[in-house]
């Protein structure tokens, strides 16, 4: 390697480090693929995650369909329906804010960010309400189910099993919206202190992928649970 | 080799002890606080051994009690919750950690020319995600009793206590630390290359590094989710893997073994880069089939999601099922296969130098080839049927990951320990212990394939008067075992007081943690980014390293064994 | 560096975003109508999924803004997509063909655990005598 | 029993045996060849191109393309061909003949339980004719079993809730180990049984015999052992899971409760109907319920058994 002699740092000058940029990389370039690339890998073990989930429900539906479509029409669909509604305009936004950032616009940033706030957070109110309706009328998951009034005609076997995949994918799809919610309002304070530009927006971007992510989980629960 | 001058004297020459990533801040917060991915592979290694420590020492106990029938030294409720800690703690405290957080964290980002990996910190919350996950497991322990196997088949263990729930919250933590490494190492080998290090002059460590991160990245959710459900097994009784409740216990081994299954290869691959390596160095020769062999590394790694069906043959999964599980096995036995004849192609015509780390090597290939045949040997239906479960199981696994994963572990902690702690080890006590390790290995396991064929289960704390006789030749080699590992290690740990300083290339070998850093490194491994102009095993394109005319072979000494910092 | 790639900066046009958030909203409307008030027998489900499908496609592609991106994170989304569907398609293998043995009939299980189970879980169980097979 | 078996494998004892053990010997035969050629190449390696000289740069040479080839090969040839036949005889293992005498077994924490066509039931050891099918349609009651007969060469797992199957024709007269392989518990281990091959004749005699005809503590200590109290309960005075028979009757025996009781006739049969009632002070309360449905015989057999371990 004897005519090696040049080195990486006199190609690419060592002068100009803006603030963000991390001594172990060399260019905002290279930061910023770096850490979408891990993002997008971050990604794929969510849905992976999920994916457990998602068997669970296709092989007890697989084994007990006439349940699985009974016992859907006790989630009511319209709640279900505002809800993906909701999500799909807080991730409309989160890309609308990404947009913003890119072109430099502080105030549509964070405009955007307090929307997409504030419909996750309208998001789990809504949430909430559906839980405590479902457990007044004796709406549990696995071996608690036992509904009772009106809804004493759908204590039939294996619904127990639905609501409990019911519950655990709403469940932690819901404690994704929550850490969305934290994470928000830290980009958004960061926003409004103006750390972001066209330059540097990474943890905007971050952000919004996984927020995108949470909705498409959202967009495949919503027909698998509520409709069909 | 101009940048290795660079280095050795940037750094030497002017004081006698020169900067280097050990000795730059010696504040336990410098250690505790440290985003160095060698600090933190170094906090990583010495967390393993602890756990290796005790799940050796667990073992050893169930190889006593199983000396003679009937009760040895103790109970029935103790053998099973030893020999089930001895699993967990192995297996996800210790071997799938070991090679890539361990030695990958401090071997990977060095070998690609990079300062650090792509997230520091995140590699650092890595760590401390692992030790929470090992804390929550030896909390579970204490707690109470754990004698599910490592494989929490239920309703066994979702009908076991508050232990059930420690351990499940433990491994789902550990898991999650696996993926985030996973996941920094692809983004760092993808990203942080320094300059001229092209996918094809990647040292094949690396590209095992890779294949096993993409498996840890894409398997261990479903350990996760595996473990949620468990959890809420116990706690809810939701009726998914309870049969009492509803529930189907195999599906319970589908998501158990979609990550399990996978989860041997996050174990062996790191070993095909480092046996790689090591037989490369030491033979001093290209090695075979450059390409096949890193790319097959991470074709196995997709294949390996396919096959998890093949420990379910008896379980009660449809036959269909069984059938194509089985067809996929030796897909994958193919590309491994090849590999060992790429191994052994290597060291054709080569220059061999039988040390200790080449021990190992070849320890690894005699005990590999063991471990792989006999795999082929359950992947055949109706053979397996016979010998699921028995010993012949147990011979097989610990032949691929003791024999393969933790034998390569071994050959790689000892050719790396010059750079990582820049002390040689004495090279004899090192031959010797890996030799005593083969013979104890081969003894206490060999005698395992005998009886499990003959149809000794698996997880017997009593067993038929005809075993007794293997069980002994067993427990005796497992102590043989034990001392040849003690010896090792005692070798490495004494080299700290007694050893010989290390050059900064003492094996000649022409990867870039040899070519272009101290031993032990600087604090940011090169002073220069290095641009590397040629394969990873390119031994007759590197004259300057072996003092032939044309190179500065003045820079690396050719007596291995002096002080580098000197010169 | 190997990868000084701006592919990640492009900017995705408001148009864009707002007729992909405009049909992402009539597609959902449209899932709704036709799962709830239109009956089409079997062909229900794979049109509902079907639907999500491509809604999910629309967010990937223009918000997650894919299409314009790096192509290996679309490759890292495809190898995660192909991984999850071999976990399912493989788990059928097995539950999908197993009935080759009717089910055990809940007389026979006995709760040794002494557990408080339910009446409706026992219900459940004996039921499964019927509805697995 | 003994070892009648090869170096490998176990005695054979089942029609299903000898196409299953010539497999295991092809491909063992197979790996043992490969194994020996890596293993030469390996050390023969070693040795002659050792390291002569510290600065030796070897020459390169070219990868064999002809060698790498067969090496792929012969291998994925082999491998068919060991597939294929493991995949036939697989199928044989799961497809019983259809006029297969059919035998119930039920498993639970640890014995296994056997039921005949006739209604006559048997713990432990099961009783099966020589030369004729034998289905047996499992079910456990707990948690997983696996029931493996090493001389047959056949192993199910028994999963509670469904039903799972094996078959197999014994060809010889004698007594085969019953192991359990799928981990159950503390005495997992002790989950054994026999199968005890009998001519046509005397597994007929056997299947319609009664055992009216036996002195009651001799069919306590057949009970003691088909039942399998053995596992928990010693006559020895070893410590098992539950105390120890020896010296049972008439001792002094303190509970949990704090109570002490003598342990007399109706002692001894509370605590086989109704374990939980009193627990012996030291000891987990671990006794199953099962044994609450033995009749007034089985009970008198028991005690009358026990009274004589002194």
């Amino acid at each position: 390697m004897s005519e090696a002699v040049a080195t990486a740092e006199q190609i690419h000058g060592h002068d100009d480090h803006p603030a963000h940029l991390q001594h172990h990389f060399v260019t905002s370039d290279q930061q910023f693929e770096a850490s979408k690339m891990g993002m997008w890998l971050f990604l794929i073990t969510e849905i992976l995650l999920f994916s457990g989930m998602f068997v669970a429900y296709t092989v007890y539906r697989v084994w007990h369909p006439e349940v699985f479509q009974g016992v859907s029409s006790l989630l009511d669909w319209r709640l279900g329906g505002l809800n993906t509604i909701v999500l799909l305009a807080s991730s409309f936004t989160v890309a609308m804010s990404i947009h913003f950032a890119q072109k430099n616009n502080q105030k549509g940033l964070v405009i955007n960010l307090v929307i997409t706030l504030l419909c996750a957070c309208i998001f789990l109110v809504v949430k909430y309400f559906e839980y405590t309706g479902k457990f007044s009328h004796g709406i549990f998951p696995g071996i608690a189910y036992h509904p009772h009034g009106d809804y004493a005609v759908y204590d039939i076997p294996y619904a127990g099993q639905f609501f409990s995949i019911y519950y655990i994918m709403t469940g932690i799809h819901g404690f994704h919206v929550l850490v969305g919610i934290g994470v928000f309002i830290w980009i958004t304070i960061r926003a409004i202190k103006g750390d972001f530009t066209s330059a540097y927006y990474t943890p905007v971007e971050l952000t919004g992928l996984y927020w995108h992510l949470v909705d498409i989980i959202w967009i495949f629960l919503f027909p698998l649970l509520y409709l069909i | 080799m101009s940048a290795t001058q660079t280095v050795g004297t940037e750094s030497g020459r002017s004081v006698s002890a020169p900067v280097n990533y050990l000795n730059h801040d010696k504040s336990i917060k410098g250690w505790l606080y440290t985003v160095d991915h060698k600090r933190i592979g170094l906090m990583y290694l010495a967390t393993v051994s602890i756990a290796f420590l005790v799940a050796g020492l667990l073992a050893l106990a169930v190889r006593t009690e199983l000396f003679s029938q009937g009760r040895t030294i103790m109970d029935a409720d103790t053998y099973n919750q030893f020999f089930s800690l001895h699993g967990i703690m192995m297996v996800f405290l210790f071997i799938i950690p070991s090679i890539p957080a361990a030695l990958g964290n401090f071997v990977m980002p060095i070998q690609i020319g990079a300062k650090d990996v792509a997230f520091p910190r995140l590699n650092l919350a890595s760590y401390y995600i692992f030790v929470i996950g090992g804390v929550l497991a030896v909390t579970g322990i204490l707690v109470g009793q754990i004698d599910t196997g490592w494989t929490f088949y239920t309703p066994y263990s979702s009908r076991l206590g508050a232990p059930v729930l420690f351990l499940t919250s433990a491994v789902f933590i550990a898991g999650f630390s696996s993926i985030l490494t996973g996941l920094n190492f692809i983004v760092t080998i993808h990203k942080m290359r320094a300059p001229g290090l092209t996918w094809n002059r990647l040292p094949l460590f690396v590209w095992s590094i890779y294949a096993t991160s993409i498996v840890q990245v894409l398997a261990t959710p479903v350990i996760g989710i595996t473990m949620v459900l468990l959890f809420m097994e116990k706690a809810l009784q939701i009726g998914i893997f309870d049969p009492a409740l509803g529930g189907d216990p195999v599906l319970f081994q589908h998501f158990f073994w979609f990550y399990s299954h996978p989860a041997v290869y996050i174990m062996i691959l790191p070993a095909f880069g480092i046996i790689s390596d090591l037989i490369g160095t030491f033979s001093r020769h290209e090695v075979q089939g450059y390409k096949f062999v890193a790319l097959s590394s991470v074709a196995i790694a997709f294949l390996g999601f396919l096959v998890w069906g093949h420990h379910m043959f008896v379980s009660g999964q449809s036959v269909v099922s069984s059938i194509i599980f089985s067809l996929l096995t030796y897909l994958i036995g193919i590309p491994t296969g090849v590999k060992v004849l790429n191994w052994v192609g290597t060291m054709y015509k080569g220059s061999i130098s039988l040390q200790t780390p080449m021990l190992y090597a070849l320890s690894f290939l005699i005990l590999f080839t063991i471990g792989g045949l006999t795999g082929v040997m359950l992947g055949v239906l109706s053979v397996d049927v016979h010998l699921h479960d028995t010993y012949f199981v147990v011979a097989h696994f610990h032949y691929v990951m003791m024999g393969g994963t933790v034998i390569a572990a071994l050959g790689g902690l000892h050719y790396w320990w010059p750079k990582m702690t820049g002390k040689m080890y004495n090279e004899t006590n090192g031959r010797i212990a890996a030799v005593l390790i083969f013979i104890g290995f081969n003894v206490t396991f060999f005698t395992q394939f005998i009886m499990g064929s003959k149809g000794m289960p698996r997880r017997y704390y009593d067993y038929l008067p005809e075993f007794e006789i293997y069980h002994m030749i067993s427990t005796i080699g497992s102590f043989l075992l034990a001392i040849g590992l003690f010896m090792a290690a005692g070798g490495l740990i004494a080299s700290f007081w007694r050893g010989k300083k290390a050059t900064s290339n003492p094996w000649k070998s022409l990867t870039l943690e040899w070519t272009h850093t101290t031993s032990p490194p600087d604090p940011h491994n090169f002073h220069h980014t290095p641009i590397v102009t040629r394969g990873p095993y390119d031994y007759h394109l590197a004259p300057e390293i072996f003092g032939e005319p044309g190179g500065d072979g003045a820079v690396v000494s050719a007596q291995p064994d002096t002080d580098p910092v000197q010169q | 560096m190997a990868h000084d790639s701006h592919s990640g900066h492009h900017i995705v046009s408001q148009r864009v975003l707002i007729t992909v958030f405009a049909s992402l909203v009539a597609l959902t409307v449209l899932t709704v109508i036709t799962a709830q008030f239109v009956d089409i027998g079997v062909l229900n489900l794979p049109l509902a999924l079907s639907i999500a499908g491509l809604k999910a496609m629309l967010v990937v592609t223009f918000f997650m803004a894919l299409k314009y991106d790096n192509p290996m994170n679309s490759l890292i989304l495809g190898i995660g997509v192909i991984c999850v569907t071999v976990f399912l398609v493989f788990t059928l293998f097995d539950t999908a063909f197993r009935g080759d043995m009717p089910n055990v009939d809940s007389q026979t299980i006995s709760d040794t655990e002494g557990r408080n189970l339910n009446q409706e879980a026992r219900e459940a169980r004996e039921e499964s005598a019927g509805a697995q097979h | 029993m003994g070892d009648k078996g090869t170096f490998w494998l176990p005695e054979s004892g089942s029609t299903l045996s000898p196409g299953l053990d010539s497999l295991f010997y092809f491909t063992y035969w197979i790996s043992v060849v490969i194994f020996v050629a890596v293993t030469v190449a390996v050390i023969v390696f070693a040795i002659k191109y050792r390291r002569r000289n510290d600065s030796d740069i070897p020459p390169i040479v070219h990868e064999n393309k002809l060698l790498e080839t067969a090496w792929i090969v012969v291998p994925t040839i082999l491998v068919l061909i060991v597939f294929t036949w493991g995949f036939r005889s697989f199928l044989k293992l799961h497809s019983p003949p259809a006029n297969a005498y059919e035998i119930q077994v039920t498993a639970k924490q640890w014995l296994w339980d056997y039921t005949y066509p006739n209604g006559k039931t048997s713990t432990g050891d099961l009783v099966v004719p020589v030369d004729r099918p034998v289905r047996l349609v499992m079910t456990s009651t707990d948690v997983l079993h696996s029931f493996f007969v090493p001389a047959f060469r056949v192993k199910q797992d028994v999963v509670p809730n469904r039903y799972s199957s094996v078959w197999f024709e014994a060809t010889g007269q004698g007594e085969y180990h019953i192991l359990c392989t799928e981990y159950c518990g503390t005495q997992h281990s002790g989950m054994l049984g026999s199968v005890i091959v009998q001519s046509a004749e005397d597994f007929d005699a056997w299947l319609q015999s009664g055992v009216e005809d036996m002195a009651p503590a001799e069919y306590g200590a057949l009970l003691y052992t088909q039942q399998n109290c053995n596992v928990c309960h010693s006559v020895d005075g070893t410590r098992l899971v539950g105390p120890t028979l020896l010296g049972l009757f008439g001792r002094q025996t303190t509970f949990t409760d704090g109570t002490t009781a003598v342990a007399d006739e109706n002692y001894i049969m509370e605590s086989i109907v109704n374990p939980m009632a009193k627990i012996v002070e030291g000891y987990p309360p671990g006794m199953p319920t099962i044994y609450s449905s033995f009749d007034s015989d089985q009970l008198n057999a028991l005690v009358a058994f026990i009274k004589e371990q002194q």
